[in-house]
């Protein structure tokens, strides 16, 4: 019951504030708060779906970095209210959203026709240690490319970002 | 995570850290500053005539706060004006929920473990929710409508991303020697004692059981295994807390007061006690972590309650330990504010240029160096154990 | 369970992955020395001494390819393989560094000449190129998206690499944005795969898959958009041609090629194992997309007045080309689709350094009107630029005749084989199309020879290194004409050996 | 207990409203944060799956996805910063020079 509960409410949450951050014409940065409401909502159906680790990986990088990321540019550039960046385009706006609305009605009964039990799941699955292990054998070579992946990115942004490079 | 009979002392014990810790870390910090100073300080608030050592300034702050006008600038957000504060705070409140003040304790068939939650990632929620606290301090630098407040805001992002980074690699050591990411059980791993000249034992140098090998035995705690990553992760924690001397986001001879500059009243008060929570929870991590948690050195857990036992009986004897740990516990807290409150008014203020190359160019590639010096560490040992 | 690792699988990539650790490295220990063996250390001093240090790791690479090429095919990890290292991922490794290393000889002159010579350049450019590799020997979903990304990404700033330039900055910006959403929609149909087939691994969703069931093909569909977004296939190509023009030119070149080819590696391989059983339904996706790309590409090539969006249009149009072996799906297809990477990467890029040399003053001079008379002032260049176009049209003792008429023979002969006139009109419709593409193609030709220079034009001299590119272009664009013969079987032999050990792959 | 399904639906539903948010918004940070969404759709239907057949290769993707995506939002907040400082504008219809 509980359970129920905590999905029907977060899923209401995530969905809305996605929506919001569609809709937020006016403010980038409230779209950027209904994003991170968003990514907070799916972390608690992380958790809710036994990934522990990963709903807190979730909170951590998403909402503690990404959309800091992004409040800090939206301040930096300053925009404040619609002044920038607004958005007129009603044809495209109502053509695309009915293609999407079109193709929501399509998928949800797609998606739930698979419907399968869950399994049972021993106490150790999703967390730290079962992650970290499964991550350090199996997946290393993924490991370490996300690192190299991550220097990448590193230099791509100073490269970008700077003022003035030598 | 079950929910036990537990929660109700866990969550009093838990209020009392907010609620009395935090005003009179009001009164501690300025009786420290004026020590260091060299001044009397907090010594004018007085009810008729009694100074109580200047106990009765915390009183008088919140009389003060409440009692304020609270404005909203203009052209300001109301509603992010409004929650900033909120935001700020309540994340520093939540993250004791995983710090443990005590152990596990059997009295009266019932088991009592001092942890609101004892969670088996635990650290990383701390760092989660305390990447929350983040936008607390944004948003009011935003809502402020304010040019200080917005670079305040803007300092803050910049400085709270940076050293997220060193603080959870820094915390990386710590974790590979405990292998857990659980508080708790970091708790009951430091309360072993290790020897330090043991290698020439396992070496094969001496015999075993030579007199000098095993008198100089030292307590698992973080700080003996982790020296660099206790220093690294101390600071990287301050960073986070923003005080002094890393306060670059209010910096007053700067950008007046940054985010805060357009509170008052107790929205303002509210930021204040988000701090000093801050500050609590800064030392109830890094004594959880490296300074043995609720442990008495020497003196193992199982070891206390059985030779208390045999005076007062089981129950009693876990009641006492229990306070014995407790006590214990906040001891070893209260030395680390204090010592964060000596930090705080030696140094003076860093810029913002040094703050950002402090956080990139020093603690993360020395955070990187002690992973691996950490690694290789566990490998030699492991090969002369064996 | 500890698996077996064999580091000796990740042979050609461990060079290049050095280079991508600690170029940056290098950058930044040599910006703070002023002088290098007593004569002052210039920019662009430094800038040749990290390219030939980032050739030498690719040259270093491209050695352990060519050795592994005929090799056994080998795995980096047992249980759940993470790369499969077989011929065709050799072999399109070795596509990907001669490419790589035509960009990078070409880029020395060209970054000085446009004001933008940051060592960070080689830097990006060997993490895309690592990217890619991983991209050709992924064996599951995730090693397919993270490489995907890291080929990407880097990209995306290279892209923009004129930091001054508005035109790049858009084209970053533009391909920044096409970019991840293509990563979101591709990750979303991974995720769906994943979900209906329980397993990551490529061989594994190949048995699994349901061609019956919706969902499964929901997520087969997604994948393959994803994918089309980055090998640019009409109707995902409109971000092509901005992002082409506004790169800077010798990281279009790079773009156009090395790209393509890595993402036409993973294409191949997800079609092939994965998606395998869906294969008649998804063939008709692609062979619309063949047609359309085919068409649409030539068509707009035409009316272009910049060479580098023509470039990008005619790139589009042999996409269409290359899905026509991938269509056909027989050891042949899929080795005429090789051997045409490997053309396709030469005449480009030959064709995309003539136009960087041009460069000068911090402006690309990119339009056709600028070739003008170039037959008089450089016929080095005019010579190379000549047959290029000749080759990307398909005129006959070049390479790009050998490579196309290897795919149509392909296309037609699994026609007879099977029946399906849907193949025939496939090769009629590319016949056509190379029909159509010589009105854009023989135009360059055209101004070089026939139009004279106006009297303002003075064409750069091609440097050193310069000169190698348009020299190497040019022999391997003729060669590969004269003797495709014996690649082509040791092509049909790799594709064949990867065919093996894919199959041997399911546990 | 709730059903395997339902939070498809909700990772379904999610990505739809991501891809619409990246048609029609033509701020381009906007645009950025739409990805995310799109993004976080797959992680949300990954961890479902993941749960549902009992292993982790789900999870370690998605903690792939993660790094990816703050690799990716670095990188594309720095092209958008270099855009700005060069041209007064997020708005993605006046990044135009690239026509036909």
């Amino acid at each position: 019951m509980t359970e129920q509960v905590i999905f029907y409410v977060s899923a209401f949450v995530a969905l809305i504030s996605a929506a919001g951050v569609v809709l937020n014409v006016r403010n980038t940065l409230y779209a950027a708060l209904c994003l991170v409401i968003t990514m907070l909502s799916l972390a608690v159906l992380f958790i809710l779906l036994n990934a522990e680790f990963i709903g807190v990986l979730q909170v951590m990088v998403y909402a503690g970095a990404i959309v800091v990321l992004f409040l800090f540019v939206i301040m930096l550039l300053n925009i404040r209210g619609g002044d920038m960046g607004a958005d007129r385009q009603p044809v495209l706006k109502v053509i695309g959203t009915l293609l999407i609305v079109g193709a929501s009605v399509k998928l949800v009964p797609l998606l739930s026709e698979s419907r399968r039990a869950w399994p049972e799941v021993g106490p150790e699955f999703g967390t730290v240690r079962a992650i970290g292990g499964t991550l350090y054998t199996d997946y290393l070579l993924a490991f370490e490319i996300a690192g190299v992946l991550l220097l990448a990115g590193i230099v791509g942004a100073v490269v970008m970002g700077k003022q003035r490079i030598d | 995570m079950e929910v036990g009979a537990y929660v109700p002392v866990a969550l009093f014990l838990f209020a009392v850290i907010a609620l009395v810790f935090a005003p009179l870390m009001t009164w501690v910090e300025r009786k420290q500053s004026a020590l260091m100073q060299d001044r009397i300080g907090a010594n004018r608030a007085d009810i008729l005539g009694i100074k109580a050592i200047g106990l009765l300034h915390p009183i008088a702050d919140a009389i003060k706060m409440i009692t304020k006008e609270d404005t909203v600038p203009d052209g300001g957000d109301r509603l992010l004006h409004t929650l900033a504060p909120i935001i700020a705070t309540v994340p520093a409140m939540i993250s004791f929920a995983v710090i443990p003040y005590g152990g596990s304790y059997q009295a009266w068939g019932a088991e009592w473990d001092l942890v609101v939650a004892d969670l088996d990632y635990g650290v990383l929620y701390i760092f989660a929710v305390a990447s929350l606290a983040t936008y607390g301090n944004v948003l009011a630098g935003w809502a402020s409508n304010n040019n200080w407040g917005m670079l305040g805001g803007i300092r803050v992002a910049a400085q709270m991303i940076s050293y997220e980074v060193a603080m959870g690699v820094s915390a990386v050591g710590v974790f590979m020697i405990f292998g857990t990411l659980r508080l708790t059980d970091m708790g009951f791993a430091q309360q072993e004692t290790f020897r330090l000249l043991g290698f020439v034992e396992h070496l094969g140098w001496v015999g075993a059981g030579t007199w000098w090998v095993e008198l100089i035995k030292i307590p698992m705690w973080g700080i003996f295994l982790q020296p660099l990553a206790f220093f690294l992760f101390l600071t990287a924690l301050m960073a986070e807390n923003k005080r002094a001397p890393f306060d670059i986001p209010e910096g007053e001879s700067e950008i007046i007061a940054g985010y805060f500059i357009e509170y008052s009243g107790m929205k303002f008060g509210l930021f204040y006690m988000g701090e000093w929570v801050e500050v609590v929870v800064i030392s109830g991590l890094m004594t959880a972590m490296f300074l043995g948690g609720w442990s008495i050195p020497y003196l193992p857990d199982d070891v206390l309650v059985e030779f208390l036992r045999h005076g007062v009986g089981l129950n009693m004897a876990n009641v006492l330990a229990m306070i014995a740990h407790v006590a214990t516990f906040f001891l070893k807290v209260i030395v680390l504010i204090w010592f964060q409150q000596l930090i705080r008014w030696s140094v003076p203020r860093f810029r913002y240029d040094q703050v950002m190359n402090l956080g990139w160019k020093i603690l993360l590639p020395l955070s990187l160096a002690n992973i691996v010096i950490t690694g290789l560490g566990i490998l030699i040992i492991g090969e002369i154990m064996n | 369970m500890i698996p077996q690792i064999d580091i000796g699988a990740l042979g050609p990539m461990l060079p290049v992955a050095v280079g991508a650790i600690l170029l940056p490295l290098a950058e930044v220990l040599m910006a703070r020395k002023r002088t290098f063996l007593s004569r002052p250390f210039t920019q662009e001093r430094r800038g040749t001494f990290l390219a030939v240090a980032s050739l030498l790791c690719l040259v270093i690479a491209l050695i352990i390819s060519v050795n592994g090429l005929l090799g056994p095919s080998r795995v980096f990890n047992s249980g759940n393989p993470m790369i499969v290292m077989d011929g065709v991922a050799h072999f399109l490794n070795i596509v990907v560094l001669l490419g790589a290393s035509l960009t990078v000889l070409g880029s020395v002159k060209y970054l000085a000449d446009i004001h933008s010579n940051h060592g960070e350049y080689y830097a990006l450019l060997m993490s895309s190129v690592l990217g890619m590799m991983f991209l050709t020997s992924a064996s599951n979903l995730m090693m397919l998206f993270l490489a995907l990304e890291l080929m990407s990404i880097p990209l995306y700033v290279l892209a923009g690499f004129r930091r001054s330039s508005l035109r790049s900055n858009e084209s970053a910006l533009k391909y920044f944005l096409i970019g991840s959403f293509a990563s979101g929609i591709l990750l979303y149909g991974m995720a769906i795969l994943y979900g209906m087939t329980g397993s990551i691994s490529l061989a594994e969703i190949g048995k699994r898959f349901d061609p019956e069931s919706a969902p499964h093909l929901l997520g087969a569909a997604l994948v393959v958009v994803g994918l089309g977004f980055k090998i640019s296939s009409v109707p995902f190509h409109q971000w092509a041609p901005d992002v082409y023009e506004g790169a800077p030119t010798s990281v279009t070149g790079f773009m156009a090629t090395t790209v393509k080819v890595a993402a036409f590696g993973a294409l191949m391989r997800v079609l092939a194992v994965a998606l395998e059983p869906a294969a008649e339904l998804l063939y008709g996706a692609l062979w619309v997309m063949a047609v359309l790309s085919m068409t649409l590409g030539n068509v707009m090539a035409i009316i272009q007045q910049n060479i580098k969006r023509m470039l990008a249009y005619s790139s589009i149009a042999h996409v269409g080309y290359l899905l026509v072996g991938v269509i056909v799906g027989t050891l042949d297809g899929y080795a005429a689709v090789l051997f045409y990477l490997l053309v396709y990467t030469f005449m480009t890029i030959g064709a995309f350094t003539v136009v960087a040399i041009l460069a000068k003053g911090g402006e690309d001079r990119d339009r056709v009107e600028d070739l003008a008379g170039l037959s008089q002032s450089r016929p080095l260049m005019a010579v190379v630029m000549t047959l290029c176009m000749f080759a990307l049209a398909g005129i006959p003792p070049t390479a790009g005749f050998m490579g196309k008429f290897h795919l149509f023979r392909a296309a037609i002969e699994r026609g007879i084989e099977i029946g399906d006139t849907s193949l025939f009109w496939l090769a009629i419709i590319g016949v056509l199309n190379s029909a159509i593409s010589l009105a854009y193609y023989l135009r360059v030709p055209l101004v070089m020879y026939f139009r004279d220079a106006p009297p303002t034009s003075d064409p750069d001299v091609p440097g050193f290194f310069e000169r190698v590119v348009l020299l190497t272009c040019l022999a391997a664009v003729v060669l590969l004409g004269i003797v495709p013969d014996d690649i082509f079987n040791v092509l049909s032999q790799t594709a064949a050996s990867a065919q093996h050990l894919l199959l041997l792959q399911s546990p | 207990m709730i059903e395997a399904w339902e939070y498809q639906v909700v990772a379904g539903l999610l990505f739809m409203i991501g891809t619409l948010g990246v048609l029609v918004r033509r701020n381009v940070i906007v645009i950025v944060m739409c990805i995310e969404l799109m993004l976080n759709a797959a992680n949300l239907s990954l961890i479902a799956f993941s749960r549902q057949w009992g292993n982790h290769d789900g999870q370690i993707f998605v903690f792939m996805v993660i790094v990816v995506a703050a690799v990716e939002v670095a990188v594309g907040l720095a092209i958008i910063l270099r855009l700005v400082s060069n041209r007064d504008t997020v708005n993605i219809e006046d990044t135009s020079l690239l026509k036909w």
